[in-house]
């Protein structure tokens, strides 16, 4: 007992069972009901494009840290996530190895040359599916029905924007269920859900982004459709918006801190998306509209710092 | 062909002209008396007025250097060199005395301190500090956790055996590791300066023997040594008047702790040249060490076994007599 | 609407900064803190606007009757040049605040090529002198949307690890790539 | 008061040596750049008319009836083409709005209201998508269409008389090249009296 | 003659005035989609950065202070006016590719601070070679980074097909994002290549 | 009942069942006692004995120097056998008053009861408060006198008694109300009578129902006297956040509980107030709570102030297995000593022991920006941000995020799940800030 030399630190002593690493695989582990949607629905090739995402996104962490020679910590889940999101992104019929270009850019470019996880100012998944849009346009839209032959189809959203396609809407219930074309994770609002309410409950996530994010859509389509309540639902379930908002809108690094920021960033995500889907360019607006977001982020979170408690009020 | 020459000389003239005189106008009225140093500043600078540095332009970035508003690496477009140019031109002080050099007083590595206890926390020597003073048994030591190295912006200081070393050819003597270090333990000293008390330690001479084998323990034994009133004691500790040390390198010798450090490859010898020697025997009286022999107008002879290189000689030779090596 | 058309393409669409790549030097150079691209971004908009349309009455009463078009980049420099000069003088002279905020940003302005760049665009785009004036406008807030999101932007990298080859100019760089990325967010609007 | 006369006097001279020089270089390029901006215009209108020999722009009256027609919105300039002193055919600029703004183009066509040729010109459509309606592979499938019908896009299948088939991905880009010789055709179409 | 020989290499790596500096990132950005603009673009700012490199080291006594940036600007306005005729009358392509970028040059940073820190300062004929090395070493990051982009983004360099038809270019490479992408990683392999050298 | 509580905070594990149900014992007086002469926030004693000097237990042995400061007391009767600068809890030495117990337990001729609550005013009572050396027994060691001490015109209404003991493993204070709940109540009523105010809460966290049942009964009938329920919630116990919940005031920032019209107290100091006005005996002992994974027989102790730690933790059995960390006071706010010659001094209400594995902290791995420590700071700070400034030496844009506002209370920390050292890079900003302006004010 005499000499002993005792640990020495500065309070608090005791620290809670909560991780980075529990919280990514929370996360992975959310995202399993989509992933199981997106291979009922597209067939084993779904499940081998995440592969191949997830394979190439931990190999080029692991590489990056090696080179610069940062401790490797490739056993947080967070590239696995990165992996499983850009396959989520595009459609099954995307060559290989092009999701594993987009694997290796969100790592690289995204995450560790901006000093690795937390430091990403946008959400790596989809800068790499904005990269891969603008590089492939045609292979990153030639979307397929679901089923074994994969005949070519249109999105909804393409439909109802009537520029790129033409061709029948689908039922709601296929749309919720997943039963459209689309990317391999984005489908399905129910296993998406499903997913969602996991994180909530485990506490990974707060409502507050997805729950936002999604009325403001539903409120804009609500307007910019000349207030037809009959498309609503169809903005709502369709293409990436339960993936963008559940998985990608709340992603820590990328998304304000502050209870206030958030809602300010979804009610931002919400009204770009619409913009985008109405006005803009592309049928889709989720992945842009998060970008875009995202890039505001450091602004809204440097506005809406929280009252301090016991701040003299009303100083006017 | 006329045409094509009148019209364009009319106009650019024109304008030429307006320009010059709103330029005159505003030189007049607006003159403001610059600092030498910021013009100084500004001259090295690349003048591309490019604002990668974060400051309008080249003018407000001399302005802001000069000031100490910002560093001399400020410039991105100058580089590392540029960066030396202007810690040269900052780094001369006014009153334009010899180059200094900062110095971490303190030899308690992880051989000669004691560790009090395990430390976890930040790597930062102000955090260890607010934990009990630090590791160290002793809390006027370094702690070895390298503020002072991140500090510096010429990669300059390094923790080498847990206590800071500075390499004095990269040192510019900008003080920030100075201003970091929360012991109070660096300091900016005359590079020529080869002797050093390696301490701090205000304590009494038992306490700091338990915690460190190299700390001062207040014996005096270097006051007593030195012949220059060089060695200034307080606080239980003695401490270097680099005006009036000699670099003869006795205290060090005489220090029974190994405190006081001292640069003995550099140590010099005293040479008459014998040409120059008129035998005034002013250095021989002048010598405190008994080191230098001859008559009165003969030939000087210095001893090399009693000689310390102190210099005190070379200074007093009116004919230039003597030489240091 | 031909001119609301103008503001949005000018301000998200055909950005200056992002897709234009105009005033890219100011763009990465006094976007590290956000007070200072505040004030260089309110002092851009104010000089191009005045420069469009400084410029368009030249181009338009002198260059054209005289025949002289081929002058137009010369000319347009020393316009600009002499009105910043004069913009900083009148700044100084009437307001020290001003000056603290805005002014010590104006040497930097005359070599933007987004404002020389603007005065030529506008010429070549056959703009009158009202939509100069909104071009002129909308190309400072273009100007001012870029940096002041890459400052925010740039605040949060300060703090970052960022790997020893890519500290400064290629993060920044990096950073900018992922903002045009972000952009094209409004591709298409007009 | 001398400042002000040093200095903008060194000004002064440094200004009018500058133009000075640029006059004199302006008097030797001028006429070779006025003969390459020609040479670029006739270039082009004669790739969209073959057949033509020479290009009359439309006089004055009859342009400014078609800019202010609004059913001829995007049409910027009407050459007539001329061979052997008979009119052969137009050669109309459109600029239609595209996907990345007005996409310039010059449709000709021949007397009978046939398509000679498109040329798509400077534009800022997307580089991989909508830029590939530069491409031959695509323009020369106006080659033929008449002023009957309104050439249409389709994204697939094959073509049917009036129909051209979408670049894959820019169907934007594909519907404003074909507004562009809609209007053209009509234009011409009510230019030749018919 | 030694000396002259370091003005003129210095500009190409040591201080490379795109990819050192870090001077002129517009054009280098707008320009730099196929190699035959970044030639072209950089062949046009080195023959204005010679001519006003000259003139100003020739004219620097005369000119007062207060005027001197003033008078900078006219005599580089001069060259890329003139410049800009050139290219119309000969070489109308090139002029239509670089468009509004010609007479940016006359605000390209490189020449005015050229003009500032070294033909300010240095005899003519040294400021001739300042400006040729500086001009080439512009043009050679421009080569360089209009390579990478023309042949990942197009799949063709100069033009020329290099792959078969089975190669899908990332277009990403030729628009605004692959040029900052591309424009840093050069700077930051240039930075750790030289930085390995130093130490 | 209605629970009340504060916005943000977090839910630590209590640990609280090693020692919660163990009474409060009366350890056995040490052979020496080192009793230092500043036990509390401000200015330190001077001693008033002499190398030699027999003392007896209640005796003045350290006088106050200035307002913000207390006497110190001797805890033993005995010889005094050294004045010297000693280690103590603090992580440095100052100076110490060495006796050596003679075992009798000699009570001084000073202690002797004070009279009843009606017979004494509002100045006696406070000034019986200075001199028995009383100051907060929570651990912040503030004068309570001092506390006392509110200018008129701040209109304090109201005294709330701290019984939150939201810090984990300690039990100290709810020993103390299941065991003496009218000495709390009692002192209570004294504190109301010195601050004259007519409205007194007992607040106390729902995870100890005994004690509040407990202090419900003692408190009937006693006029102004609340006993309040509070949600079990860390940082519960600290002071702004105990007011809100009681009263929903905030106290202003940088300001005091005064400037909320509040004097909050510790229940331990309430009681130290009840005795000593009661018995006369000045603050000599104090409740200690030894408890954590290292120790053999963790307990409440009543313990003489100066006795080492090395030998209150002999009383409990010596330590279990090979300890790494000893802290005096709770997991969250308290601190770890390296030496186990540190005496027991007011403040200390516990001694934790953690095991090694229990001791070792988690590496910090990049800040993942959850949000998390935003959501818990009690104060609506940004931990992280703050943090990362922190760690680069930007102490201005910390001051710009109120860094000073920062009340230490540990939950940023506790709660990231990448391990950050945030408080303790916050505390390192707050002591540079300060550093700062005090700097900038000596200009």
């Amino acid at each position: 007992m005499e000499n002993t030399r005792f640990l020495v630190s500065s309070s608090p002593h005791i620290r809670s069972g909560e991780s980075t690493q529990r919280i990514m695989m929370d996360v992975a582990i959310a995202l399993l009901p989509a992933l199981i949607s997106g291979v009922w629905f597209f067939g084993l090739k779904a499940l081998w494009l995440t592969v191949v995402g997830v394979a190439f996104a931990v190999a080029t962490e692991v590489v990056m840290q090696k080179i610069m020679k940062r401790p490797v910590t490739v056993k947080d889940f967070s590239a696995v996530v990165t992996g499983i999101l850009i396959a989520f992104n595009v459609p099954v019929t995307l060559p290989w190895w092009m999701v594993a270009i987009g694997s290796i850019f969100a790592i690289a470019i995204v995450k560790q040359a901006f000093g690795g996880v937390g430091y990403n100012f946008v959400n790596p998944a989809l800068a790499a599916r904005a990269v891969l849009l603008a590089s492939w346009p045609v292979d990153m839209t030639a979307w397929v029905q679901p089923g074994a032959d994969a005949i070519s189809t249109a999105t909804p959203l393409a439909i109802l924007k009537g520029t790129e396609a033409t061709g029948v809407l689908p039922s709601l219930w296929s749309m919720f269920v997943g039963n459209i074309g689309g990317s391999i994770g984005e489908t399905s609002a129910l296993a998406l859900l499903i997913g969602g309410l996991y994180l909530i409950y485990r506490k990974v996530i707060s409502p507050r982004i997805p729950v936002t994010y999604i009325a403001t859509v539903g409120i804009f389509a609500f307007i910019f459709s000349g207030f037809d309540l009959a498309i609503v639902p169809y903005h709502i379930f369709a293409g990436g918006l339960f993936l963008g908002a559940i998985f990608m809108a709340t992603d820590y690094s990328s998304s304000p801190m502050t209870a206030k920021g958030q809602i300010i960033f979804a009610v931002g995500l919400g009204l770009m998306t619409s913009i985008i889907r109405f006005f803009g360019g592309y049928p889709e607006g989720v992945s842009y509209s998060i970008l875009l977001m995202n890039v505001v982020t450091p602004l809204i979170d440097r506005f809406t710092m929280p009252r301090k408690f016991g701040e003299v009020k009303a100083r006017a | 062909m006329l045409n094509s020459v009148i019209w364009p000389v009319v106009t650019l003239g024109g304008l030429a002209i307006l320009f010059g005189i709103v330029l005159a106008f505003a030189s007049k009225k607006f003159a403001v008396a610059v600092n030498p140093k910021t013009a100084e500043v500004r001259e090295v600078l690349p003048g591309a007025n490019c604002g990668g540095c974060g400051f309008a332009g080249c003018d407000a970035l001399a302005d802001a250097i000069s000031s100490g508003k910002a560093a001399v690496t400020a410039c991105p477009v100058g580089g590392s060199e540029l960066a030396e140019k202007l810690a040269q031109i900052m780094g001369v002080t006014a009153d334009a005395t010899e180059k200094k050099v900062a110095r971490v007083l303190c030899g308690g590595d992880c051989n000669n301190a004691k560790e009090k206890y395990e430390y976890q926390g930040i790597e930062d020597c102000k955090a260890a500090e607010a934990l009990a003073g630090g590791s160290k048994s002793c809390k006027y030591g370094c702690t070895g956790l390298g503020s002072c190295v991140k500090a510096c912006p010429f990669d300059a200081i390094h923790v080498v055996n847990g206590v800071a070393v500075v390499d004095e050819e990269k040192c510019t003597a900008c003080a920030k590791c100075v201003a970091v270090c929360p012991k109070n333990i660096i300091e900016l000293v005359p590079v020529s300066n080869e002797v050093r008390v390696l301490c701090k330690n205000q304590e009494k001479g038992k306490d700091v023997m338990q915690s460190c084998k190299v700390g001062c323990i207040a014996c005096q034994k270097c006051v007593k040594v030195c012949k220059f009133d060089a060695i200034v004691f307080e606080n239980n500790l003695a401490r270097i008047d680099y005006s009036k040390c000699t670099n003869c390198m006795m205290c060090a010798e005489a220090c029974p702790t190994k405190t006081i450090y001292a640069n003995f490859n550099n140590r010099k010898k005293a040479k008459v040249i014998d040409d120059k020697c008129i035998g005034c025997t002013i250095c021989a009286k002048n010598c405190n060490f008994e080191a230098i022999e001859g008559e009165l107008k003969g030939k000087h002879v210095v001893l090399e076994d009693k000689c310390v290189g102190c210099g005190v000689c070379y200074e007093k030779c009116p004919k230039d007599a003597i030489e240091m090596k | 609407m031909n001119l609301l058309v103008i503001l949005v393409s000018v301000v998200f669409v055909n950005n200056f900064v992002l897709s234009r790549f105009l005033g890219i030097c100011p763009f990465l150079g006094v976007s590290k803190k956000l007070e200072t691209a505040v004030g260089m971004s309110i002092a851009v908009t104010f000089v191009m606007a005045l420069a469009s349309v400084m410029s368009w009455l030249v181009q338009t009463y002198l260059l054209v009757p005289l025949g002289i078009e081929y002058m137009q980049t010369i000319a347009f420099i020393l316009v600009i040049a002499g009105l910043v000069q004069f913009v900083e003088m009148v700044i100084k002279k009437t307001s020290p605040t001003l000056y603290q905020a805005l002014g010590v940003y104006l040497p930097l302005i005359t070599t933007n090529c987004a404002v020389l760049g603007v005065a030529i665009l506008n010429i070549q785009s056959n703009f009158n002198l009202i939509e100069t004036l909104v071009n002129g406008v909308g190309g400072g807030l273009s100007f001012t949307l870029a940096i002041v999101l890459f400052a925010g932007v740039r605040e949060r990298l300060e703090t970052a690890p960022i790997p020893k080859a890519l500290e400064g100019f290629p993060i920044a760089m990096l950073a900018a790539s992922l903002l045009s990325i972000a952009f094209f967010a409004f591709q298409g609007l007009i | 008061m001398r400042d002000y006369i040093r200095l903008s006097g060194v000004l002064l001279i440094i200004c009018a040596i500058a133009a000075v020089l640029l006059g004199i270089t302006n008097d030797v390029t001028y006429p070779k750049i006025q003969e390459q901006i020609a040479m670029a215009n006739d270039e082009a209108r004669k790739q969209v008319v073959p057949a033509a020999e020479s290009f009359e722009a439309l006089d004055e009256a009859a342009m400014a009836d078609v800019l202010a027609n609004p059913a001829y919105n995007v049409v910027k300039d009407v050459y007539q083409a001329k061979a052997g002193g008979n009119v052969v055919g137009y050669a109309v600029s459109v600029a239609p709005k595209g996907y990345g703004g007005a996409v310039e183009m010059i449709v000709g066509v021949d007397v009978n209201g046939a398509v000679q040729g498109v040329k798509v010109g400077t534009n800022n459509e997307t580089p991989g998508l909508g830029k590939n309606a530069e491409k031959p592979s695509f323009s020369e499938q106006f080659n033929g269409k008449t002023w009957d019908s309104d050439v249409n896009v389709i994204k697939s299948g094959a073509p049917k008389e009036n129909e051209i088939t979408a670049i894959s991905g820019a169907t934007i880009t594909s519907k404003a090249v074909a507004a562009g010789v809609n209007q053209a055709l009509s234009l011409v179409k009510e230019l030749s009296g018919k | 003659m030694n000396r002259l020989w370091k003005d003129l290499t210095n500009g190409l790596i040591k201080e490379n005035p795109t990819l050192r500096l870090v001077l002129g990132t517009c054009p280098t950005l707008a320009v730099t989609t196929a190699v035959f603009n970044g030639i072209g673009m950089g062949l046009a700012a080195t023959a204005v950065l010679i001519g006003s490199n000259l003139i100003i080291s020739l004219i620097k006594k005369i000119v007062p202070n207060e005027v001197r940036i003033p008078v900078y600007v006219v005599v580089i306005a001069s060259f890329v006016t003139v410049v800009q005729m050139l290219l119309k009358a000969y070489v109308p392509a090139l002029d239509k590719q670089l468009g509004i970028f010609i007479p940016l040059i006359v605000v390209n940073c490189i020449i005015l601070a050229r003009a500032e820190s070294f033909a300010a300062k240095n005899p003519p004929l040294n400021s001739v070679m300042d400006g040729i090395g500086m001009g080439l070493g512009f043009t050679l990051a421009l080569v360089i980074i209009s390579s990478v982009r023309e042949i990942l983004g197009a799949g063709t360099f100069f033009g020329i097909q290099l792959f078969g038809a089975s190669f899908k270019p990332a277009l990403i490479m030729i628009l605004p994002p692959g040029g900052f992408m591309v424009f840093g990683l050069t700077i930051a392999a240039v930075n750790r290549l030289t930085a390995g050298k130093k130490s | 009942m209605k629970k009340l509580t504060f916005k943000g905070g977090t839910h630590p594990p209590h640990s609280k069942k090693a020692t919660q149900n163990i009474a409060i014992a009366k350890a056995e007086p040490p052979k020496v006692v080192v009793i230092p002469m500043q036990q509390h926030i401000g200015a330190p004693c001077d001693p008033i004995v002499n190398v030699g000097d027999e003392v007896k237990v209640g005796q003045k042995i350290g006088e106050a120097k200035g307002f913000v400061s207390v006497p110190v007391h001797s805890s033993v009767s005995g010889k005094v056998v050294a004045i010297e600068p000693r280690m103590y809890t603090g992580g440095t030495k100052v100076t110490c008053v060495v006796i050596e117990n003679d075992m009798q337990d000699t009570i001084h001729e000073s202690v002797s009861t004070k009279g009843s609550l009606e017979s004494l005013s509002s100045d006696d009572i406070k000034n019986i408060i200075k001199e028995s050396g009383i100051v907060g027994m929570g651990g912040a060691t503030f004068p309570t006198h001092v506390k006392l001490a509110v200018p008129p015109e701040k209109n304090v209404d109201t005294v709330i008694l701290n019984g939150a003991e939201c810090e984990p493993y300690l039990t100290a204070d709810h020993r103390l109300m299941l065991e003496s709940p009218e000495d709390v109540v009692f002192g209570l009523q004294a504190l109301m009578k010195a601050l004259n105010v007519k409205k007194g809460y007992i607040g106390i966290e729902d995870n100890k129902m005994d004690a509040i049942d407990a202090m419900l009964k003692a408190a009937e009938g006693k006029e102004g006297v609340e006993v309040v329920a509070l949600h079990a919630k860390y940082p519960q116990g600290a002071e702004k956040q105990l007011i809100y919940a009681c009263t929903n005031r905030e106290v202003p920032s940088g300001g005091l509980p005064a400037d909320a019209g509040v004097v909050v107290n510790n229940v331990g100091t309430a009681a130290a107030v009840g005795k000593a006005i009661k018995t006369g005996m000045p603050l000599v002992e104090r409740i200690v709570t030894i408890t954590g994974e290292g120790i053999n027989n963790p307990k409440n102790l009543l313990v003489k102030i100066g006795t080492s730690f090395k030998e209150v933790v002999e009383k409990c059995g010596g330590f279990k297995g090979n300890p790494q960390k000893i802290i005096a006071g709770g997991p969250m706010m308290g601190i770890a000593q390296f030496n186990l010659d540190v005496p027991v001094v007011k403040g200390t209400s516990g001694i934790l022991v953690l095991s090694e594995q229990e001791a070792r902290l988690p590496e910090a791995s990049n800040c993942i920006r959850c949000g998390k420590c935003v959501e818990v700071c009690p104060i609506n700070l940004m931990p992280a941000s703050l943090s990362t400034n922190a760690m680069q030496e930007r102490f201005e844009q910390a001051e710009a995020l109120n860094a000073i506002d920062c009340i230490e209370c540990g939950s940023c920390s506790f709660v990231c799940p990448a391990k950050r050292p945030l408080v303790e890079s916050i505390r390192l900003a707050k002591r540079e800030i300060l550093a700062r302006r005090r700097k900038a004010q000596a200009k």
